[in-house]
């Protein structure tokens, strides 16, 4: 059960990626998580993705709500800036700083509570404004930090630690995402980071909002019999649609498949996903038809997981806005202030 | 039709009274209106409008006031005008009533009005504008808008305004249809002509050229904020709709399009949002101004106080961003369309815990659109919020005000930042060490340096090196470095400027914003009746010595607000550590802007109670 | 094993000492602990727990610092324990620092500790507590659990506690569950007769049994205030969680759970809602207090800071909504686990625009209960919002409290309602008709009656018949209705408790809330070093006369608080008029409860320097 | 052109309904919005819709946020008990009054800046929760109130009266009702009254969340070429899946229709909804089909509106909470104050 541990990799930690960074260079300060939090499992799927990918960390912005996921973004890239901003809102403060600079990586973090329940606005509008990020809900089903109360993403019916029995409808962010226009969406499990790392890379070299529920058990408050996001009951219920393998512009393709089992998808920059489909007649570009597969899975009890939504050519915020090619944050006095000839012309007009 | 009713002696003036146009909102008696106040303007006199209008889009009431003073006098005078162009039946008795005896009433004959429905004591004078649009005009929407220029037309004849300028701002406004321009012309004729032709010169008061307007510009302080927010360096704008401040977002949106858009490549060097809600407003900005942009949103009560809780995220996290809070009647909704000073302390003082922020207060659009560039060097500085403390009176009113001016050889000054080059030279980074003793620590953009200046920001408690930390003494280490920090604030924000009265005083008077015309002419009435005060014009928070001062030199100094509770005498009082027996609060807050007849008689009261006690 | 290390006298003392307890957060110390505070309890003898915790679920560090006292003092005594029981390596060392010189350090020293690891000022008393625990029990959450009630029969043993209650303590706890209790029993005799036998009798602080506990009840000021809601006749409560609020609501459904079904349906007299945030929490009570159901949300800082909209709303609606805020360390997120009084002016004065709200403040559980239970008689009353300002101290840790008391003759006060009987016998109904001259109108129910009494609410100006209106007038009289009705509740809060001093003195202090059993006991201490104080407790906001008489008889008055800026003595300055110089600030603010030492020290010196001066 | 006119009705003003009422008693003071604005159909609707259900005004509760569309509860039913709230917050004053009396009936009268921007999060949440009501969103992709801003469920490419085109994704109320589990979701037109007037009736009677998103256009900001809720564009684009009458359960049916061509619902409380179904296949108890037909149309630019999904058999929110039937407001002292005897023992258990 390697989704158990803390992370702790069993490769040479000291082995250097292309940019001549060691994973080591990507981790933060020991987390205060619980031991077998599954958040712990998602920063190491994160840091292992960052890595691999041979991003330079220092061009991460790593920004969260308020919650024990959104504490994470401590415990990994330390040499990246950080911002854990106030519950629920974290997706204006990245949009925000995206608007600043669009040229660092946005990595959301956020957790049920924080952005089914105080969020959801938030959420629901930075997708639909398709900012280009990578927004990652750490999926628990439980308020851990404030311990153990159900938040929004709750299944009716599910049984609290206590004993309660909730009775609201859950809200399905995967769902929400698809309607809301998001480019990239996908499921996973903290506890698979076979599929998960793969689905981070491909996010990460999404050039729009792409959206990532991972389910992430909390092993203080919902881990229980009755739950439905315990490791036990994801395992049971988990239901695959495709796996991935995210090829850079650079790399070769290697390995063959048999025709019609493997799908690759080209991304505007030249990288690849790979997807070996598991569920054949599953179509990834299909917004609507995504929808209504998720919710009739759903209807079944299935946890539909994998790479769900993919447009290879999104438009991100910044293209809407017809910003320039720098980063705004980077415009000087020259560049923005049009100076007393302009201010002449203006008074003028005013008389 | 010239109906006289047992004129009284009729008010004679040259270019000193008010005029005050009734209409139906959605009428488009607007432009009419604004076309009658430039034109005095043109003519070289003063004149300041200000609008009165309903929370609603169509049919209601709303008011076109226009205070014309050669004297130069831009406040609102008092509750009465000297001339009323009734063209609202809906408010017909209220409008009959605030004439001053004397003055005139000028209203659409078309329809007849039983003489009951008129006062002995004023000129009327009825036009049938309604009759002669429709004679002259077949499309309804035609006769609407020639209606207002008939209107005009006839003021023209009656009060002296020259046609010529008139008809210069026609063609200024229609540049290229020059059709438009043509059929303009003619009905301001139409209503002249029928004036020359029917009344023999009924209306004693005139508009004559004069020479008092100068090189001042005629501008609302919204426009103005947001010129002084380009010229401040903002890129970043996030914005909800929401009266009175949306104008200054648009008005940004319009600047930028014309000043800021990159030759070559047609793309722009600005992004704003709107946003789906003023929570994310305020994290957008405090997200860009994290990033290094310059941002700012604008917004009015409601939106202050949904930012609450970001707005401590950015005082303590230390994080520039830019408010301009446009102010109107409150509490809650309110009365949106109607001015009030009365987000002082909640900006002040905004969110829970402790807390304490810069604000500025303009007085005039000159001041909008240099606090609004101040704003963003300020904030950048002290690495906080600042509140740019506007009012509807302000923001939504052309009034006529200094043009605007920029030093071309000033920069942005983006505070203390370390730079790549700094931390590769291994000058020591920590984010919330106080190096210089001045409670402001250096920090640095995201994405700087591979290994050096990254840091967590947070809304918790840290150490100075911003590492989380529930330890007391860090918590309260930092909690007083923000405080000396607020003190380093007092000495950068602008002054308050003080007027010596022309003789000795024991009186003071501190005011602020957009009370400032109504002080300044009531000052000098005061003075002609032999009541000195000196004033003190504040125009910022926190308050520098200048205030301390000025409080210490007087027996008693008068506190002169619009709101209920006197928000700025608290402040003084808790942040000066003022004895509040010596602090008179004198406060206007029914929604209408401060008037001069106001100002004149509550101090003249007090004073006079005061000494006669 | 104990290791004698150069002891200097040893402390010595008979129930007056300081114990604390280290341990890592989610190790089940927590319940050994409690038991510990109980038992000394159950002797008789005053025991006044603390809990330290992190922000966080698991494996940091927290303390319990247990304050034992035959003379009754409840406050945090200083910085220092006289008892260290240190299970928590992480913080050894700040551990070891804060034992009194000549106090005691118990460990487990399964793990050798290297000599140099301790102090020479100290006793240090070993006991292999995990080796003991492991020896014994094979599941490892056996080993855990099992090793802290050895731990706890070893400090028996050493404090002389009496096993016999700890032992009626497990049986009451393990209701049915016998084997249980035996286990336990069987764990805390091993770990007591280890040190029967090994030691001897090392340590000289003992519990004697004694009778100063009284019918006293041990309870949090959480539990207090959500049994006062029930008491109160709340129906709805909103909540959304944030620490250290939780606890209110979760105790009230608890309590509804019990209390508030139904026999004969099974069904709940009560409806609580876990809301999606904040916002919607103060939205769902105010809806449900307008609908005529007292309703209540628990929360802190940031919670406030969200609801600032919906509080303007209703208080310019005039909506009772009971509101409990559990303040915890800010500004922002602050330190979510520690202790401040900071939201103080944030409430009085809380959202945009003029408004001024009704606080209650209570110092310990009993208070919480009563102020807890009046705060809707209050808000029905004055029709607005009531705010209960507890503190983490309070709210989150049990103490000794008077018992709780009601008076069954006592019926809800609903206020001024119209009911369709009056409507029918035709009394006249305007929602905003100051009928009764205290400010206070009548208001109806939705669906009252078919004809009568139905009227709209909003968040607008409007006029005494509820109609909208944007009248100034209008506007003007509602807004100073609002303040007469805030005056009339001057006289309706808890008044301010005075207590004078022996000897009559010159110099005040007023207080409030968690602040109170610290300054009680400084009190008695300054009185013994022959420095008399009168005190003042403020229980509520507004301020009743007594509070301004208070000031008024004292040249000095020291205002003591838990925040940075001295928030209430501002609110006294302000809304009483006080000169702030005969007020003296006093603060504390690094999260941890205010301590005895502090009060005592700072009053000292601060009497000293102005009898110097 | 009827749904142009000013709320004024053709019929007799003084027949009186079951109860004894005219049309008149459910009017309201005259409205101050714009001659034409679709927002007074609305209204007109709502009034026509309780007079013929025989309902007593005042057990209504009228409930709505801050915009055009928000002020319309002060002028129909004047003698209900009116709520003008805050902007986009009407759904939790609404849910809190419910649970304050279950026995009124709610009616929410929100727009779409009111709704699907700052209100997301609450519309949301009401709905999952099943709180007994009737939620109209007057929608008309645009802020009235305000001077013309676009709106959240302004469709992408739309034109603002200034010539802005919308670059963000559209938020379609329907779609996330039905995703979010309300039990009674309806589209319509605020210039169709035939299809509303019913719709508001069957909502009225339906004892969950009852959501209808009603186009209604502005006619000051966005009725003009490009917008693509204007009063043309919706008639041209409008699919009308059924057509409903609304039977109490005193009533008798009369008429007779083709097998097939009608479906017949009953209600809890006996009360008929008989749909006249247009478009064959459609299923209005099926919500997964619901929204993915929804979203199929929608991408080819057809507006559906009529009843689209309903649950006969709802759960509302008292359910959930196990509430006494009383409702909760009229309860005195003696239901509620346990008394000095339980607080004896609440004491005892604290030593
Ligand atoms: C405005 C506000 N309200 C409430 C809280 C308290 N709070 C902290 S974390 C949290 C819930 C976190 O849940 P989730 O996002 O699911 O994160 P998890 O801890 O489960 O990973 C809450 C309610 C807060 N910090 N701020
Ligand atoms: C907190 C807050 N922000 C902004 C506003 C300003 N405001 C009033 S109405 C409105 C938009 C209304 O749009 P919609 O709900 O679509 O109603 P419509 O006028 O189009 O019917 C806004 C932004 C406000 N009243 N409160
Ligand atoms: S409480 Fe739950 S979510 Fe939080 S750290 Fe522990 S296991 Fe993870
Ligand atoms: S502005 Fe638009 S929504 Fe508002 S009343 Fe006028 S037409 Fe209706
Ligand atoms: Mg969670
Ligand atoms: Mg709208």
């Amino acid at each position: 059960m390697t989704f158990m541990a803390k992370p702790k990799f069993h490769h040479p930690q000291l082995q250097k990626n292309a940019l001549g960074y060691t994973r080591r260079d990507y981790e933060g300060p020991v987390s205060t998580l619980c031991a077998g939090c599954g958040h712990d499992s998602i920063s190491a799927a994160i840091i292992r993705a960052v890595y691999e990918l041979d991003l330079p960390p220092h061009r991460i912005a790593k920004l969260s709500g308020i919650g024990c996921s959104s504490k994470t973004p401590t415990y990994f890239l330390g040499a990246s800036h950080g911002f854990n901003s106030v519950h629920g809102r974290m997706p204006s403060v990245l949009t925000g700083a995206n608007l600043a600079n669009k040229d660092l990586i946005y990595l959301g973090i956020s957790g049920d509570g924080d952005s089914a329940s105080i969020g959801l606005g938030q959420f629901a509008h930075s997708v639909r404004r398709g900012v280009n990020m990578v927004y990652i809900v750490a999926n628990n089903g439980v308020y851990g930090l404030t311990k153990g109360q159900f938040s929004a993403t709750s299944d009716k019916g599910a049984k609290s630690k206590r004993g309660a029995l909730n009775k609201d409808e859950a809200i399905d962010l995967v769902g929400m995402a698809l309607q809301l226009g998001a480019t990239f969406v996908g499921r996973s499990f903290s506890g698979d980071k076979d599929q998960l790392v793969p689905l981070i890379k491909a996010a990460l070299n999404h050039k729009g909002a792409a959206f990532i529920d991972c389910l992430s058990p909390c092993v203080a408050f919902n881990n229980h019999d009755g739950s439905t996001k315990s490791f036990d009951y994801i395992r049971e219920h988990n239901e695959a649609l495709n796996s991935l393998d995210f090829i850079t512009g650079r790399q070769e393709i290697t390995v063959e498949y048999k025709p019609g089992t493997v799908e690759t998808v080209t991304q505007h920059d030249g990288s690849r996903l790979r997807l070996r489909k598991i569920a054949d007649d599953y179509d990834v570009h299909d917004r609507i038809a995504a929808l209504s597969y998720m919710q009739q899975r759903a209807a079944h009890g299935e946890i539909v997981t994998g790479l769900l939504y993919v447009d290879p050519e999104p438009q991100d915020l910044h293209a809407h806005l017809n910003t320039i090619e720098q980063p705004l944050n980077s415009l000087g006095t020259h560049a923005l202030v049009p100076g007393q000839t302009a201010l002449d012309k203006i008074n003028a007009a005013f008389r | 039709m010239l109906h006289k009713v047992n004129t009284q002696t009729k008010i004679q003036s040259i270019n000193e009274f008010v005029i005050k146009f009734a209409n139906v909102n959605g009428s488009g008696s607007a432009s009419a209106n604004a076309l009658f106040a430039k034109t005095v303007l043109r003519m070289g006199v003063v004149a300041t409008p200000r609008n009165i209008f309903p929370s609603n889009i169509q049919g209601l009431p709303t008011w076109y006031e226009v205070r014309v003073s050669e004297a130069g006098h831009l406040a609102a005078r008092g509750d009465t005008c000297d001339l009323m162009v009734a063209m609202n039946p809906q408010t017909w008795e209220q409008d009959i009533r605030s004439i001053e005896p004397g003055g005139y009433l000028f209203y659409d004959n078309t329809r007849h009005v039983a003489a009951d429905q008129f006062r002995n004591d004023i000129t009327v004078i009825g036009v049938p504008l309604t009759q002669m649009s429709n004679d002259a005009y077949e499309n309804p929407r035609q006769r609407q808008l020639f209606k207002n220029i008939i209107g005009l037309g006839a003021l023209a004849a009656l009060l002296g305004l020259d046609t010529k300028a008139i008809e210069d701002l026609f063609t200024e406004q229609f540049k290229g249809k020059e059709k438009l321009v043509a059929a303009n012309v003619q009905a301001l004729h139409m209503g002249f002509d029928w004036v020359k032709t029917h009344l023999d010169d009924p209306v004693h008061i005139k508009v004559k050229a004069a020479n008092t307007v100068g090189d001042r510009i005629f501008v609302d302080g919204n426009t103005a904020a947001s010129l002084g927010a380009v010229y401040g360096g903002a890129t970043v704008c996030a914005w909800y709709p929401i009266t009175p401040s949306s104008s200054l977002a648009e008005g940004f949106a319009n600047y930028c399009a014309k000043l800021r858009v990159d030759k070559e490549t047609d793309r722009n060097k600005f992004a704003i949002v709107q946003t789906e809600d003023e929570l994310a407003s305020i994290g957008m900005v405090i997200g860009a101004a994290w990033n290094g942009a310059r941002a700012f949103t604008a917004t009015s009560g409601p939106g202050i106080s949904l930012m609450q809780e970001f707005i401590g995220l950015a005082y303590f996290a230390e994080i520039p961003a830019v408010i301009f809070d446009v102010q109107r009647a409150g509490p809650s909704t309110g009365m949106p369309t109607r001015t009030q000073q009365s987000d002082i302390m909640t900006c002040a003082y905004a969110s829970h815990g402790d807390t304490k922020h810069v604000l500025l207060i303009p007085e005039d659009p000159y001041e909008c659109f240099e606090f609004g560039a101040l704003a963003f060097d300020l904030a950048d500085r002290l690495q906080t919020p600042v509140f740019v403390m506007l009012d509807l009176e302000i923001g939504m009113n052309e009034r006529l005000s200094k043009p605007f001016q920029w030093d071309d050889s000033r920069n942005l000054d983006r505070g203390k930042i370390m730079t790549e080059e700094d931390l590769e030279a291994g000058n020591k980074f920590g984010r919330y060490l106080d190096v210089d003793g001045d409670g402001i620590p250096f920090r640095t953009y995201p994405g700087t340096h591979p290994s050096k200046g990254a840091f967590f920001t947070r809304g918790t408690s840290k150490d100075s090196m911003a590492r989380y930390s529930e330890e007391g003494k860090d918590y309260q280490e930092n909690m007083e470095r923000l405080l000396k920090k607020h003190d380093t604030a007092r000495h950068l924000v602008p002054a308050a400027i003080e007027k010596r009265a022309e003789k000795p005083t024991r009186f003071g008077v501190i005011y602020y914003g957009s009370t400032s015309p109504a002080m300044d002419e009531a000052c000098q009435l005061l003075a002609q009746s032999g009541i000195h005060v000196d004033l003190l014009r504040v125009r910022a928070f926190p308050f520098g010595d200048e205030v301390k001062a000025f409080i210490a030199d007087h027996e008693k100094t008068f506190v002169l607000e619009q709101n209920r509770e006197g928000q700025l005498r608290s402040l003084l009082i808790n942040e000066l550590e003022i004895n509040p027996a010596i602090l008179v609060k004198i406060v206007h807050f029914d929604g209408a802007p401060i008037t001069v007849g106001f100002v004149t008689d509550v101090i003249s009261h007090k004073i006079s109670s005061l000494q006669g006690a």
